[in-house]
């Protein structure tokens, strides 16, 4: 099976065959042996030429957060094909657009800002209060506020949008 | 003589409190709000009952229905563990009202110490030495625009109520105070029930240092040395030691005589904590006194052998401590490391959820206190620990290569937490050398980027099988019985559940 | 100076070792047989390679094998554990010779003590009091009966080259000498690859108590005080504390002195344990040194503040101990149980099995010592411990009321444990009041009934809720996505593994 | 749902039905009212009027064997229509045999018994080696030895029939 992996900025080629038990898992043509155990859910025992490595893997909204040997990765994964249809097709969304979710659930404490306001990289839009804390979002880009679609004392879902900013 | 306690708390203190209460030999009353009939606290008492919504203040903030529920088990006396009520003195009041003991100060004490801003005035009487600030909390914007700027920029925002980092806020300059006012005061509200706030000059790059005391009813007060919490983020503590690479003998005895003194000016039963600030050039500040069980605590228990909790419990019941300062010995170093569930690496993004798969560390001087299991969610409703991980040795080197060490070993899936980022922390040069101030964290977080390599690939190829697995899966429409040995438990209903 | 270890074991001591070993910055080399791939040990380790089928003879017990396996992975140096090979001269002479340290006695001092009828000799020579019985092994039926005749009835039969229980018979009688002869041989052969037994007379309700000592290369010899093992099972420790109840410092210091000469004579160097029995007059006598860390080790580690296998590797290293007698200070009492994979209640009959649930104890001053986690399967090919139990406290009263809460809290399913007949052991007067013997557990065990009323109505309700459960999932066709949310964990699949 | 639960030497009358996420259990005509939860494959959280109770429930070899407060109970559970066959039907097996399984797997390294012989309750009859002990299986009770089907050195599986005596 194969696959396009994304981490960080770069892109890898990643096939998965299985034989024996074992997998052969070549990234980006550098093939490896792996003996792999789901141990528990998300916990990993890879075995690779006689070294032990233990990786979680979470699926977290899509991304695969991979933590092993003290290090975090994110990382997409794509099914070749899909990747192959998603990235030709161009992306849809249109250059420099922010859809700014709600990371998380909880209650909108603070919004500062209002649909055609200019808004600077860094400006604080929102406060959502989870566990007892007040999370700022702010803007990742310049841009004009489209629209605003909460207002305070509302609660949201995670996935939720929050602020359209063009 | 306490026979029953009602532990007015979640999460691992409210485990925690239980543990020394069966130790002791004490019945036990748990509460449980909607959201937590299967928390851990409620597996561990022997008995459980409910108190309302997932919200804090229908339930564990419910002072009458905690009341109610004590009585009705028949419970002699109550412990609030940390925050919710534990530093709320009509709490204290109303459970005296009640004919309930509480485990903790007497009610006048924590008004005294409790309110911030009057502790400051107690220290300002004692002669402690204390931080620039206002001693009185400020009311509106233009009140704290006026203060703020006699003071003088940077201040800090602090909950007059409160502590634990909550409703704190760093200030550098006019055009910020009134955003930062405004979040202070809400999250000191949500926390403490009371959102009044005072400033204080900030000082920059301090260490946090703070004293452990025990007073007894019978006029009797010591100290258990101190504690190093200099490694925060958003003002809240992430790792604490005991004792602080920065203290010696001499330092400790005058820390210790400042804190007793403090304590037997309030009047102050139980156990408690006074916190310092101290700058560059090794100035001790009195910052304020914690008038309740710290998270920290274990780090005190490993190195003093001295049990807090069934110290509390001891002095709750009226007898004397038992314990003389000359007795308090320390033997070697305890460190703390807070679990939570964040992400480091997404601006400490709170990361509620169900834990899919937890494998905790343990085998020697390591000590698990936690308030979850596998399969246990962290609600979104509270505050994001998940456990405290403590680990003992000899000397610090020792300590800070167990906890490296265990660190590596604790496995959780399902929520983000703050283990990779901590993990880095005490792999840190300057932390191993003891180079500590609260804004440790901020300085080396831009650092802690993945290496790549090796592990890099490592993580491509889990993150592959993952995949791989999971569709292979799919496609047979018989995940679990058709998956081969090898991984047999990888289609486990509830598996990816962070995708749902 | 050592940089890489081959541990040459499997369970919670490879666990325990790799824990050190990676505290102490040295790389760490598991081996494992084909039952073993998905143990702890093999995750924990650096690196992790296969030796071979599950019987022990044909891996863990492969010294050709092993030694190839660490040449090359590069290990400088090889670490035994217990069991196995940790009291096989031939194995410490081998990795000698491949250039190999081996992290233990010399090979001769084996020899002398690890033969425990040639230790009886080195015993009376040092003029150290012991239990009589041959100082050779017993070769056929008839020298055996001849033997047991003069040595005089009851006699306990013990394999020459083991320990731990293993090989050991009571023999009350003539008629019952050959079965049991049988049997010791037989076990000792799998266990040690040597069938040798001897003879000793036995002692009525002795006391079982052993003394902790380390030497380096240096011809510093020290003792950690003693242990009290009295509580056990077939001939098997399944309690250990320290110190023992029974031992005052003038006991103490006449053990250790004891302990030193024997391992002095022996030219002993690194961990070891000298063990005694007691008789109902206080009679002291030497019973036999183990060459090799003690499963039981832990408790001596508590009170000491000492890590032994830290100091195993740098007495290995060829540094010297680096704390002299005056330096071990003893502080408070620690307690072990062992959690081993049996049914207490069904003649301690092995049960081998998948963990499909597993909720460790922790908290305050517990330790576990494990080489088993959720999920994970203790095959039939090797012995039964899971898990190791340790807690500490400031005095005996509370070590025990600690253990009480702990044995409480350790949830284990998938295979049957020894925690319910621990727990009853600990709640049990005489165990309270210090009144041991190695007779104990077979005198209580006739008592350890159910008490029925509330506690059985409950045990009713939670077997017809999983039937209930079971039977309404299994109707359903559509099991996991048909529970309700207050069942939603009930039909992972795996669960009802025991009926399989 | 009806069963007939044996625990001992004593039978229980149990029912159980549901509503509003709970569970209504009769016990020999005591009702409980019972907030039932599986924290994991097998731990059990009840909560009774208030009284908190953790039960471990393992189904091995057909008995729920549960460990609660400290105590172990055997149970055999059995819906009661099974009950009501199995027993109306009589004892198939005959007064006075024993069918004596393996309880474990391992390897027979001893047997004491012939076909023919006579013995007596708590004699010797198989030694079977497992997890490094040697484990005595004994006769329950007197009779005579009607078959022997297993020998010395052969490898059982838990549950295999080795000695059935008559």
């Amino acid at each position: 099976m194969n696959f396009v992996l994304t981490s960080g900025s770069r892109t890898h080629r990643v096939t998965v065959t299985q034989e024996n038990g074992r997998y052969r898992v070549t990234v980006d043509d550098h093939a490896w042996d792996v003996d792999a155990r789901l141990t528990a859910q998300g916990i990993f025992s890879l075995l690779i030429d006689g070294v032990s490595h233990v990786a979680d893997v979470d699926d977290h909204a899509g991304v695969c957060v991979v933590d092993v040997g003290g290090e975090t990765y994110s990382i997409e994964v794509e099914e070749q094909t899909r990747y192959i249809i998603r990235t030709r097709g161009g992306a849809a969304g249109g250059a420099g657009g922010q859809t700014v979710k709600a990371p998380l659930p909880g209650k909108i404490t603070y919004v500062s800002v209002r649909a055609g306001d200019a808004v600077a990289a860094g400006q604080s839009l929102v406060v959502i209060e989870a566990m007892k804390m007040e999370n700022e979002l702010k803007a990742t880009a310049a841009g004009t506020v489209r629209e605003v679609r909460v207002a305070a004392g509302q609660a949201v879902n995670a996935g939720d949008v929050l602020v359209v900013i063009g | 003589m306490i026979r029953k306690v009602l532990v007015a708390n979640r999460g691992e203190i409210a485990t925690r409190v239980i543990r020394a209460c069966r130790e002791q030999g004490i019945a036990t009353v748990a509460v449980y709000s909607e959201a937590d009939r299967e928390a851990l606290h409620v597996f561990m008492a022997d008995e459980a009952h409910p108190i309302g919504p997932p919200a804090p203040a229908e339930s564990y903030l419910d002072i009458a229905t905690l009341i109610r529920v004590a009585k009705g088990a028949g419970a002699d006396a109550v412990h609030p563990g940390y925050g919710f009520l534990a530093e709320n003195a009509a709490f204290a009041e109303a459970c005296a009202t009640a004919g309930l003991v509480f485990i903790g100060p007497p009610a006048d004490a924590i008004r005294k110490m409790g309110d911030k801003t009057a502790a400051r005035r107690i220290a300002r009487e004692m002669r402690v030495p204390m931080v620039p600030g206002t001693v009185e909390p400020v009311r509106g914007d233009d009140e704290a625009r006026r203060a703020a700027r006699e003071v003088g920029y940077p201040v800090m925002i602090k909950a007059a109520m409160g502590g634990g980092g909550k409703g704190m806020r760093l200030v550098r300059a006019d055009a910020e105070l009134d955003a930062a006012l405004r979040m202070a005061r809400s999250e000191a509200t949500t926390a403490f029930g009371d959102g009044s706030v005072y400033l204080e000059r900030y000082v920059e790059e301090p260490r946090h240092i703070e004293v452990q005391v025990l007073a007894d009813a019978h006029g009797h007060v010591i100290h258990l040395g101190e504690r190093e919490c200099s490694i925060q983020r958003r003002h809240q503590k992430l790792i604490e030691e005991c004792p602080s690479p920065f203290v010696d003998a001499e330092l400790r005895a005058k820390l210790g005589d400042a804190a007793c003194r403090v304590a037997k000016a309030a009047g102050y039963v139980n156990a408690g904590t006074v916190e310092f600030l101290v700058d560059r050039e090794r100035n001790v500040y009195f910052l304020e006194m914690n008038t309740r069980l710290q998270v920290e605590h274990p780090v005190t228990e490993m190195v003093t052998g001295l049990d807090l909790v069934r110290a509390q419990l001891r002095v709750a019941a009226g007898e004397p401590l038992g314990i003389r300062q000359e007795d308090v010995a320390w033997r070697g170093w305890a460190i703390e490391c807070r679990i939570n569930a964040e992400d480091p690496f997404a601006g400490w993004l709170p990361s509620p959820g169900t834990i899919t798969g937890l494998r905790p560390a343990a085998g020697p001087w390591v000590r698990d206190d936690s308030g979850a299991y596998e399969g246990a969610t962290i609600p979104r409703h509270y505050d994001t620990l998940i456990s405290k991980l403590i680990v003992w040795g000899p000397d610090r080197a020792a300590a800070i290569a167990r906890m490296a060490r265990a660190l590596d070993e604790y496995k959780v899936t399902g929520v983000r937490t703050t283990i990779p980022v901590l993990a880095r922390i005490i792999a840190h040069d300057d932390f191993r050398a003891g180079r500590l101030s609260t804004q440790f964290l901020e300085r080396i977080l831009p650092q802690l980027t993945p290496s790549g390599g090796r592990l890099e690939s490592i993580a491509l190829i889990a993150a592959a099988l993952a995949e791989y697995e999971r569709l292979r899966g799919g496609a047979s429409g018989q995940a679990a019985t058709a998956a081969p040995g090898a991984w047999r438990q990888a289609l486990r209903p509830g598996w990816r559940t962070g995708s749902r």
